[in-house]
């Protein structure tokens, strides 16, 4: 990303602000009337993330992954025969923020194309945003029912299944064990968080049509920093299966507070935050069992995928997340369009890309892409499982790494 | 409750066993007192003897732990302050409160007799009320001062301007909490002559006071105070060679 | 820079002079700002906030427009109480929070049109206001602050904890009142209401200042047992004030929610929305009929600036905390008066004619001051100071 | 609900008590001394955690240990932000000024964490963090409990020093009858900033407890300052016992609330209690507003 540019450019627009408020009446630059791009002039993709505030941690992930998928295609050649070029704005998980900074990204700074931001809760408003002014929007994570209820035609979740179907392989499973080994009781916690619930809920309601009963449902607000009262209800439930909607902190305390108190349960399924690398030495790696629906895997062959981890592992010295390929899928739905149509500018050209997803399938990093006209992709996630200090695909059978582990160890 | 108090005097204000203490400390003890209407009473007593605190506890400015204090046959025992002024007592503090950062004039324009929606919305600029305002000013002459803002006064011009300040409210008894305290005796002397004007103006004066030579000129009955409570009352010259007030004055 | 504003304050009162009289700077004088000028400010003030529409270069810059004119609607409202009598809402983001939601909620549930919602919202929001402001200003001072404070964060618990109302912490969505419109013309419709509700908000602020009513709030915020004891009506005046302070609040909240559409319960009640109105009104100057429009001018303005400048950091709360200190310490009645001392400078012809007599006064003013018997506690008095201020702090926490 | 359930919350209760009253008895303090409000106060003490959480980072050492650089250096900071800042205002508006003031230092604290450390909630990996003991059934937390007699432990020696020694008395004096102090020859000014100085040690070692069995991050403050003013209300501004008896009872409520409500309503009862006393009494419950007792 141009740091340099991005600079200037807002800080122009402050002064442009400042003389307008001041009510100076001179002409002001900036405006998206610059947007006529030359042929060789980069291709500027704004962003929205949440660096800072309750969901700087997956944000950042998305933020590496947006990165990875930049440098990838710039070294490419780029799209079109242009280069690609960032501009992240932080939005600090605040709703009013992701507007105002979508805002100007769109009409301040004339981005051609937008990504979507991280979590559910602030899909929705930037997604208006865009939709208002008549951009694409693809997004890695807003995956909870609401976000495809709201009526908008230019957007596209970028992963395999909505949240509510993320456990969808897991549930089938524990139902069909047989009578003495299927778990009986279950207790839920779920942050306040439209994708978190959406997960958790998902699995829950299915567990509970299959005759599962639910002896603990609760719900913390995001801040939530002490879980000692809420484990201790669920401790004291002796529930078998235990949920966490949770994102990332939020799960590594809940289970130092089940940990605490000594409660054992002989499922424990948490989403996202045990895809985390950070994971295991928060909770003192005591891992091994817990459970996480993914909708990418590190091993998975389609041919992107492999590129992907290899370049990802060069650039960062890593391995990328769950985040970090979400980010990347959006880049490569976003491309597919711009590469198939043939342009990538505000105007006319959005609507053709929102065209040209709506009709076809994109080969990603996860599988094969496809929408319905709200924008729901058609797939679903793969269960994920700490076996021997690591976490590999479990479920389904067709493409697990390692067996199922019921109960889980003691942690 | 004083034996010698006169039958036939009209009171305007009368407290019956009025009590306040503060945490272990009674400062005003059971008093019953009556001050004559009409008239300029002074109340004096040695330090400490709960002058202003009954002064407060009549006022409204503290709650008194039992006893009554009427005014003009109406109890007002416990009334919040602002009731009490608008039932016609003003009163000023011993160490005296004007409005700093407000002009003179506006310290006289903030006095209200009858709040109404009428005088909410009133504008402040009202040419009568900045009459009224004025005409007090010349009164306690410190009208050339009207545009100045209060915490640029002398002490003495701030005593002043207190003053005035309770007249815009047009009370019927005026409570003065040592006005001559801290002034000059020049500016004693013409307080002194304000009080005694207001005073055949109709106004009843209530006046705690130190200065023993104001109050045997100034007041026509007085009553003393020690320990939280009345021991004498009559004209200056009975009080002044009544034992009890001697025995309190230099027991002490 | 007093000596310089006190020299010139007095000698505009010309030769009658005769005592000390001194004048302070930031004392309202229209002598000195002749109606014509004050008049004549207010229309291009007004022409230019009513042309910027026009004028502002993308829809950005004037959805930053919209927001700084709800930061102006808000700290005027704040001013209400703030200004008036002295009493420090930290947590009026209660009433702002308060006003958005209830219009969405409204809304929502009875599928009202959003203008009326939003007045039903207003008038919701002053029948919550009372029995609060009851129980808020039975105290002073810091515990009045400290129920401010904590009724915002009662309100954030609330809206967060009571999902199946409320939406909780994946917050309202609220409907468009004008959803045919383009995002642009959105924009500029609300620059509109928002300006229309400023000066509603103002002209109220201008009626009470200059009424009974008014210099009853001033004399609270100056001494308030005193106030008393002249017998203004301090508890229903101060109650009035912080209703009327609350309605503009949540109709200036309503507004944003009608406008902006996407509700947050930690946003709507922020304390450091509230403490941004406080900021504003007070670098404005709160004695001010402006003083609020212009601190949201400087302060929307820079944390704007701040943001896009730093806006991966968290550097604009640092901006912020130290512009809010040095406005504490520094000019704590805002940048108003020292402007017109600025001001006052640059006018030779007053000054140099009474320049000598000014400085005479000063001086016996000093002069007659230290020759009073009781120097300690007029002194004190003088400096605009209670003589004890444990002693004033102690009755400020007394309860009627 | 069984037995050892409701055992359970009322130890975790006790444990959350003891950090709430070893920090409300700091709030209380700098209100005793000068009656001012200082919101500052717990971003101070996420700033001593987040201290901690560095020192554990950069060191691997137990970050208890960063107490002996934290407590002078926040003693030290407090002392300087009495003389420097808070005794600049005007004693007119001192209360309302020194609020807005001390808002400031937070919002400078919170800001300047968030730029140095970054918004991402972090959290101190203590090789203990998991383990707990048994009492009669209920599984108390050993990070918890060592929070516990931290904090216990720094309020006793608070209480002696207030009591014992010749700077308790003197700040004693200051606090109920600053003329008096005066003229019985007690630096009165240098002793309110001594009294800062000690308030602003108390958030040292408040923090570094929170910080062993607790997620940080900068905007964390803002979820202890409600609760903590509650407290120094309900308990009687400026009176440390009433705080602290407070701070024991709100504590052990919010925790048993939390099992029929959940954790954020129970938080309410802070307000709840608040505004109660407010209403009923509202020079508190525990103590007088003038701090007359210790």
């Amino acid at each position: 990303m141009d740091a340099l540019h991005s600079t200037r450019r807002r800080v122009t627009a402050a002064f442009a602000l400042a003389a307008s408020a001041g009510l100076v009446l001179s002409a002001c630059s900036g405006g998206p009337g610059d947007g006529a791009s030359a042929d060789d002039d980069p291709i500027v993709i704004g962003v929205s993330l949440p660096l800072t505030g309750d969901f700087s941690e997956p944000g950042k992930g998305v933020e590496r992954g947006y990165e990875a998928w930049a440098q990838i295609v710039n070294e490419q050649g780029g799209l079109l025969g242009r280069q690609v070029e960032l501009k992240i704005l932080d939005d600090q998980s605040n709703a009013d923020r992701v507007v105002s900074d979508y805002e100007s990204l769109i009409a301040q700074d004339g981005v051609d194309l937008v990504f979507g931001p991280f979590s559910t809760r602030l899909v929705v408003p930037s997604a208006r945003v865009a939709q208002e002014y008549g951009m694409l929007f693809v997004e890695p994570a807003g995956a909870a029912a609401e976000v495809f209820e709201q009526g908008f035609e230019n957007l596209f979740y970028a992963a395999p299944a909505v949240a509510n179907d993320h456990y969808n392989y897991l549930a089938d499973y524990l139902l069909s064990l047989p009578e003495g080994e299927r778990p009986k009781t279950a207790a839920v916690a779920s942050m306040d968080d439209p994708f978190a619930q959406g997960t958790a809920y998902g699995l829950r309601d299915k567990l509970e049509e299959g005759g599962v009963e639910i002896l603990v449902d609760e719900v913390y607000p995001p801040n939530t920093t002490d879980f000692s009262v809420i484990a201790a209800k669920i401790a004291e439930s002796k529930a078998d299966v235990v949920i966490g909607g949770s994102q990332y902190q939020d799960g590594v305390n809940l289970i130092i507070a089940l940990q605490q108190l000594d409660y054992q349960p002989k499922v424990a399924a948490f989403s996202t935050a045990p895809t985390n690398p950070e994971f295991a030495s928060a909770i003192g790696n005591q891992t091994e069992g817990i459970l996480s629906p993914t909708g990418w895997s590190e091993t998975a062959s389609y041919p992107s995928n492999v590129e992907f981890v290899e370049q990802y592992t060069e650039i960062f010295g890593n391995p990328p997340a769950e985040d970090e390929a979400n980010a990347y899928t959006t880049g490569q739905v976003v491309a597919a369009a711009v590469e198939a149509v043939g342009c990538a500018e505000q105007g006319e050209c959005q609507q053709q890309l929102i065209d040209w997803l709506h009709e076809n399938t994109v080969e990603t990093v996860v599988g094969p892409l496809s929408w319905d006209e709200a924008g729901r992709p058609s797939g679903a996630h793969l269960i994920q499982q700490w076996v021997d200090g690591e976490i590999k695909i479990v479920l389904p059978d067709d493409a697990k790494e390692a067996d199922f582990l019921i109960p889980k160890p003691a942690w | 409750m004083s034996a010698q108090a006169p039958v036939a005097v009209a009171s305007s204000l009368e407290t019956v066993e009025l009590t306040k203490s503060f945490g272990g400390v009674t400062a005003v003890d059971h008093a019953s007192v009556r001050f004559v209407d009409g008239k300029v009473n002074g109340l004096i007593g040695p330090n400490g003897s709960g002058k202003t605190t009954f002064f407060n506890c009549v006022t409204g400015m503290i709650k008194p732990d039992a006893g009554s204090v009427a005014y003009r046959g109406n109890d007002i025992t416990r009334h919040a302050s602002d009731r009490v002024a608008r039932a016609g007592i003003g009163r000023s503090f011993q160490l005296c409160r004007v409005f700093p950062r407000m002009t003179v004039m506006e310290n006289l324009l903030v006095a209200v007799r009858h709040p109404s929606l009428r005088t909410l919305l009133r504008s402040a600029d009202d040419e009568h009320e900045r009459e009224r305002a004025r005409h007090w000013l010349r009164r306690v002459g410190i009208d050339h001062l009207e545009q100045a803002e209060a915490r640029n006064l002398s002490y003495g011009q701030q005593k002043l301007l207190e003053l005035a300040g309770v007249l815009m409210g047009d009370p019927d008894t005026i409570m003065l909490d040592e006005p001559a305290g801290g002034v000059n005796p020049a500016l004693i002397g013409r307080i002194a002559t304000l009080v005694r004007e207001l005073n055949d103006e109709g106004k009843t004066f209530i006046i705690v006071e130190h200065n023993m030579e104001m109050v045997m000129s100034l007041c026509d009955h007085v009553v003393v105070f020690d320990r939280g409570r009345p021991i004498a009352e009559g004209a200056p010259s009975d009080i002044q060679k009544d034992p009890r007030v001697l025995e309190a004055y230099l027991g002490v | 820079m007093r000596n310089v504003s006190e020299r010139t304050a007095s000698a505009a009162l010309g030769p009658a002079v005769t005592e000390t009289v001194v004048v302070v700077p930031d004392t309202p004088r229209r002598s000195r700002w002749p109606r014509l000028v004050s008049l004549a400010l207010v229309v291009i003030g007004a022409a230019l906030v009513l042309s910027f529409p026009f004028v502002a270069p993308n829809p950005y810059i004037l959805s930053a427009g919209v927001v700084i004119l709800n930061y102006a609607v808000l700290s005027t409202g704040w001013n209400f109480m703030g200004g008036f009598t002295g009493y420090i809402s930290l947590g009026h983001a209660a009433y702002f929070g308060l006003g958005a939601y209830g219009t969405g909620l409204i809304v929502k549930y009875l599928q009202l049109p959003g203008f009326v919602a939003w007045v039903l919202a207003a008038l919701l929001v002053v029948a919550v206001s009372i029995p609060v402001g009851i129980a808020a200003l039975r105290v002073r001072g810091a515990s009045f602050v400290i129920v401010s404070i904590a009724f915002v964060l009662i309100l954030l618990l609330v809206f967060q904890s009571w999902r199946e109302f409320t939406g909780g912490s994946e917050g309202l969505i609220v409907p468009r009142p004008f959803p045919d419109l383009m995002r642009p013309e959105h924009h500029r419709v609300f620059f509109y209401l928002f300006a229309a509700l400023l000066a509603a908000a103002l002209v109220a602020w201008w009626i009470i200042d200059r009424s009974k009513f008014g210099t009853a709030l001033k004399s609270i915020r100056e001494d308030e047992d005193k106030a008393r004891s002249l017998g203004v009506p301090t508890t229903r005046f101060k109650l009035i004030a912080y209703v009327l302070s609350a309605l503009v609040t949540a109709l200036g909240g309503g507004l944003y929610a009608l406008w902006f559409g996407d509700l947050d319960p930690i946003f709507q009640f922020s304390i450091l929305v509230g403490s941004y109105m406080v900021l504003m009104a007070l670098l404005g100057g709160v004695r001010h009929l402006f003083g609020p429009l212009l601190g949201a001018l400087v302060v929307g303005i820079a944390l704007e600036y701040f943001k896009l400048e730093f806006g991966d950091t968290q550097f604009h709360l640092v901006a912020a905390g130290l512009l809010l200190g040095v406005v504490v310490l520094f000019m704590p009645d805002g940048v108003i008066p020292a402007v017109r001392a600025l001001i006052d400078r640059f006018r030779p012809q007053q000054t140099s004619i009474r320049d000598v007599t000014a400085a005479e006064l000063l001086e016996q003013n000093r002069a007659a001051a230290t020759s009073e018997p009781r120097a300690g506690a007029s002194s004190d008095h003088r400096a605009g100071a209670a003589p004890d201020p444990h002693a004033d702090a102690d009755n400020r926490e007394v309860v009627r | 609900m069984s037995g050892s359930l409701l055992l359970q919350s009322v130890i975790l209760g006790v444990l959350l008590g003891g950090l709430y009253a070893l920090l409300a008895a700091g709030l209380t303090l700098y209100f005793g001394i000068m009656r001012v409000v200082m919101i500052a106060h717990s971003a101070f003490l996420i700033l001593a955690a987040y201290l901690a959480w560095w020192f554990n980072r950069e060191t691997g050492l137990d970050p208890m240990l960063s107490l002996v650089v934290t407590v002078p250096v926040f003693f030290l900071a407090g002392f300087l932000m009495q003389r420097l800042l808070v005794s600049r205002l005007k004693p007119l508006t001192l209360t309302m000024m020194s609020v807005l003031l001390t808002f400031a230092i937070a919002l400078i604290i919170e800001g300047a964490l968030g730029f140095i450390f970054t918004g991402t909630q972090r959290r101190i990996q203590l090789p203990y963090a998991g383990d707990s003991l048994n009492v009669f059934g209920a599984q108390v937390p050993v990070v918890k409990l060592v929070a516990f007699v931290l904090a216990a432990f720094a309020l006793l020696s608070l209480y002696l020093l207030l009591k014992y020694t010749r700077f308790g008395r003197a700040l004693r004096a200051t606090i109920q009858h600053p003329e008096a102090a005066r003229l019985v020859g007690i630096d009165t000014d240098r002793t309110a900033g001594y009294g800062f100085g000690l308030g602003l040690a108390t958030a040292a070692i408040g923090g570094t407890a929170l910080s062993l069995d607790a997620t940080i991050y900068p905007s964390l403050h803002w979820h202890w300052i409600g609760p903590l003013m509650a407290i120094i209300v309900v308990g009687g501004l400026g009176s440390i016992p009433g705080a602290a008896i407070a701070a024991m009872l709100l504590g052990i409520s919010q925790s048993l609330l939390q099992l029929p409500l959940g954790a954020t309503w129970a938080q309410t009862v802070f307000y709840v209690a608040l505004f109660a006393t407010l209403m009923f009494r509202p020079q508190g419950f525990f103590g007088g507003r003038l701090a007359q007792r210790f």
